[in-house]
């Protein structure tokens, strides 16, 4: 499925599409990091002591004087601003109040962690998701009912407290899994099945709804007049369709996810943007909010762009729009 | 897209797919129902089911596991956890029912604004949404929070800013979908004015399904609201808030899993029974138009 | 699935089998178990600390706990003290004070050298002492412990000599603390951020890699000669490397070390205490900080606490006994004093904080507080008896915290209304320095009876630049800190005494503070974690003698 | 095309007594269906909406749905008795020996697959061929259907297709391993004339190939053009069976002939459809109504003129900023009392003009004047107070309808001029509404109900009476009855005369299908590409045809 095998001068209105698209993005971005610099401005508390670790820490006035010049607080506002944004589009994201390192090569760090991560929810996921809805839909009252029984169930369960569960049951218990996250693969299995099991949830109602759908429509029944199984329907034809909404909603899973490794960074101990931001949020630690909520929003939206251009490429009828 | 536009969308198709069809509740709906019966009860008079002061300490008792006499045991200040749990319905649901008021509130807003003034104000709102989504959900309730303080007020709040662009984007795009509705135009050929058919067709028309949307909502909220807490973001410890309790709870976890297990128990059960309800009414809805 | 309850009785008992255990294997891991062979040689141990990773690995740069326990590892002071409460040499071999009290002379090792290959001289003395008291060092705990030092000379290479303003009976104490371990001074020259990064030392193990928000890796200093005078071997240490890890989720930390994912972790919660004590793989070291209890502060200095009857009144009407025991299961005594029990001069009274609600609502019908509202507190003109007690979330563990709210609960019948505040550390600084509490639990760790002048000298009252004071009780009494300023001279150990026994007995007596117990400092560790032992300076944990029975 | 090819060769499909229901205790949808279709013969079940017929066809292919049961004493396909048949026999008999056509080739193909795979995929099922030797024969398939360059349209998806093309590729994918018997059900509804004419003639070529055809419709016309024999169902059963000719020339039920009298096409104006309510069932249909007021409306006024449209142009903006004529300088005049039918293919701009008319777009060139007065452009607030002049009625009513609202509000608010509750104007509303409802022939019943429960035709005359209700002289009706079955749209298009008379009210007359519009129409405006090709009085386009597109839209529209 793609441009080359669409008619012509497809090519061309997606390339334009994409433009628009990216354009709209980095307008995002650029709002964010505004949004983000003076929303933190509100925070009660003088930034200086925040880098001088609080006011316990008996910081003199002189050393105060010194923070604000070096980072540059005796500014005024507006320039502070700009030279935020001038740094930023140099990909210099500063250096944090309270890990005192650059800010890049500390999501640097972060980064792979939590994405590797969300990537292994979100495929566990949608495995799940998938063989949930495949399922459910073989006919039957007790599977509909099960499979979306199990949905609603999934997509309201908080992620702390499936968190605990499992430590409780698959590491106190059982001793199966290390309850905090170490350097292993072992270690990674009770962190993405926590993100993963709501998330499953969300994804498995659509799939299934869209499943269906597919299953009763037309192109099901010439199919089946051709000759084809129902295995043959499912693999050939439905499993697209209950795909394709769920491939859409990849950008707002990552968000899901994200707002997940908030919580599921630390209580499995794990080195990541959520944890970080938890910390920077709490330390007032003004560059890395910044920097972990850009990475975060930037992510994002270059998600959103991606999945968006993948089912318009998937399926023409978003073309025709 | 928020957690709120996916299961509007699942229930939608739901709907499309058995569209007319009037179809008796199912069990899940019926225990539902009764799981929210039971919730209400509790929250309007906690006394008559769990007589037991959820604020009353018993240090010599503390850590008593789950046992005729306490269902769910005693906290590590020999509270009754039953009737804590009891006891925090009603600010459980108040934190989760007036977060998703204030986000419908302004999702409505927003919405109406882009919905009804116009291209220019459309396309500006439409871009601050975009903004706002760039922020997954808890990203910017915990950056409100930093804002504001820590607190239940501030964390309901922030759960309602947080909710909000899902409800703007929804309310959106019905407005937009009844302006291009058939029976609008009709309305337009028959010589109503621009106010009547708002204030006869289209207000009516969007308003309906809010109401849905809402019970929908409040799920979510009560489990994000829950989150905050459980991040020490939210209520505070000796409220009998669910996500306090179990943060609290937590630190016990190894020698005494009740704390956690059944304030736990709680939120997925009412999150659970209220979304259920909600896609059923939202079906009803939808079946109507 | 889940693990059999846990009734405090049970609980009780099983932490006195422990206590007796504890006697008899003295303040270090117990060894009891027969060793199959001698120490090993090798291995990684793991290390999870529960502590708030700290920002900077130089312990003279703010000076705080955490900071404490790693520097431990890699940095090393001018003396030492042993189980006894005596000083012992470590860096310096000797010292003596001056006649007339106003000068120290001490005589250092000649054959150590930092990790850097930078000598340990007087000179590279004399710069750590100007290092902590140059503001731009940002140091806290040891610019106050260096309060009286004037200036610090270099008689010669071996001999460094300190000047003092006053007489400072505390100075040794003071020097064995880790906040005051002496750095390399090419190493201090390198800047404050890379010093924070990788300090350099002459301990027994070396800063070899920093991964923020996770780990810090530690590896054997091969050269290392220098251990204080009670190690258990001299030599390199026995471990190899140490990994010592952040995992602040108590729960999350305990599991991982059932799990035998880490070998040792600090700030063990209660439950689990007991829980390992039942446990054959896990063993216990439990080593209470030194310096102050932990202990509530009534605010003195502003109604309603500016009345003693009513602090008389809140202490008689709080029910801390049971609290302690229902929440500690038993691992933690109750203090009657303003010093933690290590405290060889600590003096206590049981008699003044016994739990008696009638007493304390006599008393506070006596101070006016006689009418009560429609919630039943106890209101003056209109004004209800509240207040305020922030809570430090980084300084108290849960269970003290839980303990508050036990507090506020009983204080309640009395018609106490207490509010607790859940702060972040800087929010908590904050309320203070603004004076909005009435109530305060501050930890404060230092070596000696010289803690008593920190916090309750009418010169800790008066908030330093950033706002910041020890006095949190607000204590203003001129016979208290006549007291309190000839203690922190006399030389003589008797009178020295005798005069910290007189302090505590007005701190006690004017309802200033409510004792607990001592400043908890659980370790658990895996029971082939052999030679681990806690320095009886700020009883951190050193891994020098440690090794891995595996 | 003879009868005589059934008795000849022995029957492909021998259909003996079939009953088919729906759900374990569910009343039977199809009763004692018997029928034969011979190789190279066509036979085509006939009946409206709910007859039982698509169910019919699905059972033979034993996919009349998961919760159906099905007895007959015999359903043998060449000789093969498919009752026994099991689920993987079933799938070597279907594509195989039995290929389905469904209605709507957009739905039926799978919109994410290219059609050359959908067209594969029946042989991928059914023969051993090489994935190349498979797309040489898609190709082949593709040609014989007529498939302009097929090389490019395999790797095009049923969205990327036009209508006509997309059947085709459906056609192509049942006819893939050319099947004993080709089962069409509603093969050309929805689809514009002149395509409907090739896609029947392809069907007629398979036929002559030897294929024996089971031919599903509700449109007799359509099915006269192939069917050898016609079968008509009605409630699940066969109430008539024969030759085509035989059937449409002289019926033997009452009720075919109802359905035949019910068909527009060829009938002259003001002639009535329907049977009215009570006359007796042997009624035929043109006693209804003596074909008299013909000439009477030839004296009518043809001077005054209801609605003009003057070279009007409206040019849409493409998603890639190209624009497109929707309406090229159009030019229509509505005379007073009298209807004008618009004709035209989908997408020639029809719906645009009617939008144009009613004022709901604004033309980028040009004007629409309603009684001289100006009418478009012109501001809203100044077209409101004069909007009750002209009334609409659309082809999805029920989608013109507020969802909220029973059939009483509806009414009541176009009958008031939107006046709230209480107000004066309200006053008489109630009779006002009643007389609306006899006008269109509705019960009182039906107040209270709303649309969504009404029939399709109810719905429709509920529009009509809304239409009415601000006593407008002109009404636009776009495509007013393309949604109805037969003999309903029959009842539809009568009550539209009926009302002319009554109110004389012009009607603005607008459908794909030019038989109606011959019906209805005085005279006829014939559109192509937005723009009116030709515009003559009915007789004469019918007669003498000007331009091709009338000539080709004429040929290709069926008539008994």
């Amino acid at each position: 499925m793609t441009t080359d095998r669409a008619p012509v001068g497809v090519p061309f209105r997606f390339a334009r599409w994409l433009l628009v698209r990216s354009a709209g993005a980095l307008f995002v971005l650029w709002a964010v990091a505004t949004l983000t610099f003076f929303a933190i401005r509100l925070i009660p508390g003088d930034p200086a002591e925040a880098i001088l670790g609080g006011p316990g820490s008996q910081a003199s006035d002189e050393a105060l004087a010194a923070v604000r010049a070096e980072y540059g607080l005796d500014q005024p506002l507006a320039v502070q601003y700009l030279a935020a944004l001038g740094r930023l589009a140099t990909g210099d994201l500063g250096t944090s109040y309270s890990l005192r390192t650059s800010v890049s090569t500390l999501l640097a760090e972060q980064l792979p962690g939590t994405m590797l991560l969300a990537a292994l929810s979100l495929s566990v996921a949608w495995m799940l998701a998938l063989a949930l809805a495949t399922w459910s839909t073989r006919g039957g009252r007790v599977p509909a009912a099960v499979g979306a029984g199990l949905e609603v169930v999934a997509a309201a369960l908080p992620h702390f407290w499936i968190a605990i569960v499992l430590i409780l049951v698959f590491s106190t218990g059982l001793g199966w899994f290390p309850p905090i996250s170490t350097a292993g693969p072992a270690g990674l299995v009770l962190p993405v099945v926590t993100l993963a099991l709501p998330l499953a949830g969300f994804l498995g109602s659509i799939m299934r709804e869209s499943l269906l759908d597919a299953l009763e429509a037309p192109f099901a029944l010439s199919a089946r007049a051709r000759g084809e199984s129902e295995l043959g329907v499912r693999l050939v034809h439905a499993l697209r369709h209950a795909a394709l909404p769920a491939i859409g909603l990849s950008g707002w899973a990552f968000g899901f996810l994200i707002s997940g490794a908030v919580v599921v960074e630390t209580i499995f101990a794990r080195p990541g943007l959520g944890r970080t931001l938890l910390t920077a949020v709490t330390a007032r630690d003004i560059p890395l909010v910044i920097g972990v909520v850009l990475v975060v929003a930037a992510a994002y939206i270059v998600l959103t762009v991606l999945t968006d251009a993948a089912s318009r490429l998937a399926d023409p009828r978003l073309r025709a729009a | 897209m928020s957690d709120l536009e996916v299961s509007t969308r699942i229930a939608r198709s739901a709907t499309s797919r058995r569209a007319g069809t009037r179809r008796s509740a199912t069990v899940g709906e019926v225990v539902a129902a009764l799981v929210i019966v039971f919730l209400l009860l509790s929250a309007l008079l906690p006394g008559a089911i769990a007589p037991l002061d959820p604020l009353a300490i018993r240090p010599l008792e503390a850590f008593s596991p789950p046992s005729p006499g306490s269902w769910f045991g005693t906290d590590e200040s020999g509270r009754d956890i039953f009737s804590r749990v009891v006891h925090g319905t009603a600010s459980s649901l108040l934190i989760g029912v007036s977060a998703t008021a204030i986000g419908l509130g302004l999702g409505l807003i927003l919405g109406t604004a882009a919905g009804m003034l116009g291209p220019v104000v459309d396309f500006s709102v439409n871009r601050m949404l975009e903004v706002l989504f760039a922020f997954p959900g808890l990203l910017l309730a915990l950056f409100f929070i930093v804002i504001f303080g820590p607190g239940v007020v501030t964390a309901t709040i922030a759960v309602g800013i947080s909710t909000a662009p899902g409800y703007a984007r929804i309310i959106r795009g019905q407005l937009v979908s009844i302006r291009r509705s058939a029976y609008v135009e009709a309305a337009t050929v028959l010589g109503r004015s621009r106010w009547q058919i708002l204030y006869r067709h289209i207000l009516p028309n969007t308003l309906a399904p809010i109401f849905v949307l809402g019970t929908l909502g409040v799920g979510q909220a009560i489990v994000w609201a829950a989150s905050l807490s459980y991040l020490g973001l939210g209520a505070v410890p000796p409220a009998a808030e669910w996500g306090a309790m179990l943060a609290a709870g937590r630190t016990y976890i190894s020698t005494a899993w009740w704390l956690t297990f059944f304030p736990g128990l709680f939120i997925v059960l009412t999150a659970t029974a209220i979304t259920v309800l909600g896609r059923r009414l939202q079906q009803r809805v939808r079946e109507q138009g | 699935m889940f693990r059999a309850p846990l009734s405090p009785r049970r609980a009780a008992g099983g932490a006195l089998g422990l206590a007796a255990l504890l006697l008899l294997t003295g303040c270090s891991a117990p060894d009891a178990a027969p060793a199959n062979s001698g120490p090993v040689t090798g291995g990684t141990l793991t290390y999870a600390s529960g502590d708030a990773e700290p920002t900077c690995l130089d312990p003279h740069v703010g000076g705080n706990y955490p900071q404490a326990l790693i520097s431990t590892q890699y940095l090393e002071s001018l003396v030492s003290k042993n189980a006894d409460g005596e000083i012992i040499p470590w860096l310096a071999t000797e010292w003596a004070e001056a006649e007339d009290g106003l000068s120290w002379t001490f005589t250092l090792r000649d054959d150590v050298m930092f990790t850097d290959g930078t000598p340990l001289d007087a000179e590279a003395v004399r710069a750590n002492i100007a290092h902590l008291q140059d503001p731009e060092t940002l140091s806290s705990t040891g610019y106050l412990a260096l309060g009286k030092v004037t200036s610090t000379e270099a008689v010669d290479p071996s001999t460094v000599r300190v000047l003092l303003s006053e007489p400072d009976s505390a100075l040794l104490e003071s020097l064995s603390q880790p906040w005051l371990a002496i750095q390399s001074p090419t190493a201090i020259a390198r800047g404050m951020d890379e010093n924070c990064a990788s300090p350099v030392g002459t301990g027994p193990f070396v800063v070899e890699e920093w991964n923020r928000q996770n780990s810090i890796t530690l590896v054997r200093n091969e050269d290392y000669t220098s251990p204080p005078a009670d190690a258990e071997h001299d030599g390199p240490a026995y471990l190899e490397r140490i990994v010592w890890r952040f995992l602040p989720d108590s729960a999350s930390r305990y599991a991982a070390l059932q799990a035998g994912e880490v070998d040792m972790i600090d700030n063990a919660q209660p439950d689990t205490i007991v829980q390992a004590a039942q446990d054959d793989a896990l063993e216990e070291l439990d080593a209470p900080r030194p310096g102050a209890s932990n202990r509530l502060e009534l605010n003195s200095g502003k109604p309603p606490f500016d009345d003693v009857r009513v602090r008389e009144a809140f202490i008689r009407s709080v029910n801390v006994d049971d609290a302690v025991e229902g929440l500690f299961f038993g691992t933690a005594e109750r203090s009657y004093s303003p010093l933690s029990s290590v405290e060889p001069l600590a003096v206590g009274d049981e008699s003044l904080f016994g739990f008696d609600p009638e007493a304390g609502a006599a008393l506070l019908d006596e101070a006016g507080w006689s009418e009560r509202d429609a919630e039943g507190y106890r209101v003056r003109e209109g004004q209800r008896l509240t207040l305020r007690l922030p809570v430090s979330t980084n300084q108290s563990i849960p269970a003290e915290q839980s303990l508050f709210e036990q507090v506020q609960a009983t204080a309640r019948d009395a018609g106490f209304e207490i509010v607790l505040e859940p702060l972040d550390l800087s929010s908590w600084y904050g309320a203070l320095a603004a004076n909005e509490y009435d109530l305060v639990s501050a930890p404060y760790t230092k070596v000696g009876p010289d803690v008593l002048r920190i916090l309750y000298h009418s010169d800790g009252t008066t908030p330093a630049p950033s706002g910041y004071f020890a006095n949190h009780a607000q204590v203003r009494n001129p016979e208290l800190d006549a007291i309190l300023t000839e203690a922190g001279q006399v030389s003589d150990p008797d009178r020295r005494a005798e005069l910290y026994a007189e302090a505590q007995r007005i701190v006690l007596e004017g309802f200033y503070i409510l004792p607990l117990y001592d400043q908890q400092n659980t370790y658990l560790l895996r029971s082939d974690v052999r030679g681990v032992r806690a320095l009886p300076t700020v009883s951190a944990p050193t891994l020098y003698d440690a090794w891995l029975d595996r | 095309m003879s009868a005589a090819g059934a008795t000849g060769a022995d029957p492909v499909l021998r259909v003996e007594n079939l009953t088919v229901g729906f759900g374990a205790s569910g009343a039977a949808v199809v009763e004692g269906v018997s029928f034969t279709v011979a190789a190279g013969e066509c036979l085509a079940l006939v009946g409206e909406s709910g007859s039982g017929k698509s169910v019919t066809a699905r059972s033979i292919l034993g996919l009349a749905g998961a919760r159906s049961w099905q007895r007959a004493d015999a359903v043998e396909l060449s000789e093969r008795d498919l009752r026994s048949l099991s689920e993987r026999e079933w799938r070597s008999v279907r594509g195989r020996n039995v290929g389905l056509i469904l209605q709507d080739a957009l739905a039926s193909l799978d919109p994410l697959r290219p059609v050359g795979r959908e067209i594969a995929d029946a042989l991928r099922l059914h023969t051993r061929l090489s994935p190349a030797a498979r797309a040489a024969r898609v190709h082949e398939l593709l040609r014989s259907v007529g498939m302009p360059e097929p090389e490019l349209r395999v790797k095009q998806r049923s969205g990327e297709l036009s209508g006509g093309l997309r059947q085709r590729a459906l056609i192509a994918s049942a006819i893939a391993l050319d099947p004993g018997l080709l089962i069409a059900d509603e093969p050309t509804t929805a689809l514009d004339t002149t395509v409907q004419a090739r896609i029947l003639d392809l069907l007629a070529e398979q036929k002559e190939s030897g294929t024996a055809v089971l031919l599903i419709s509700h449109d007799l016309a359509v099915v006269s053009r192939v069917a050898d024999r016609v079968a008509v169902l009605r409630e699940g059963r066969i109430i008539e069976t024969g030759p085509t000719d035989r059937v449409l020339r002289n019926p033997e039920e009452p009720y075919t002939r109802r359905l035949i009298g019910a068909v527009p096409t060829g009938r002259p104006r003001g002639e009535r459809l329907s049977v009215p309510v009570g006359s007796a069932p042997g009624g035929s249909a043109q006693r209804a109504r003596p074909a008299a007021p013909v000439p009477a409306r030839a004296t009518t006024p043809r001077d005054a003129v209801a609605l003009s449209v003057r070279n009007v142009t409206v040019r849409f903006r493409g998603p890639n900023g190209s624009t497109r004529l929707a309406v090229d300088s159009a030019s229509v005049d509505l005379h007073t009392g009298t209807t004008l039918g618009l004709v035209g293919e989908s997408g020639s701009g029809k719906t645009t003009l009617a939008r144009l008319a009613l004022g709901l777009i604004a033309p980028d060139a040009g004007e629409v004047r309603v009684g001289g007065e100006p009418w478009n452009p012109l501001a809203e607030k100044h077209r409101r107070p004069v909007r009750a002049r002209v009334g609409a009625v659309y082809q999805d009513s029920l989608a013109s309808f507020d969802p909220r609202l029973s059939v009483e509000a509806i009414l009541t608010d176009a009958a008031t001029g939107g006046a709230r509750r209480g107000s004066p104007a309200r006053s008489g509303a109630a009779d006002r509404v009643r007389e609306l409802l006899d006008s269109v022939g509705l019960p009182a019943g039906v107040l209270p109900a709303r649309p969504l429960n009404l029939s399709g035709g109810q719905r429709q005359r509920v529009a009509i009476a809304r239409a009415l209700a601000p006593r407008p002289d002109i009404l636009i009706c776009d495509e007013p009855v393309s949604a109805l079955d037969v003999s309903v749209q029959a009842q539809v298009l009568d009550l539209l005369d009926e009302l002319q008379e009554r109110h004389g009210l012009s009607y603005l007359f607008i459908s794909h299908d030019l038989g109606v519009v011959a019906h209805m129409a005085d005279r006829i405006a014939v559109m192509s590409e937005g723009r009116i090709v030709e515009m003559a009085d009915t007789d004469r386009i019918l007669a003498a045809p000007q331009h091709p597109f009338t000539r080709r839209l004429l040929d290709a529209s069926p008539r008994l």
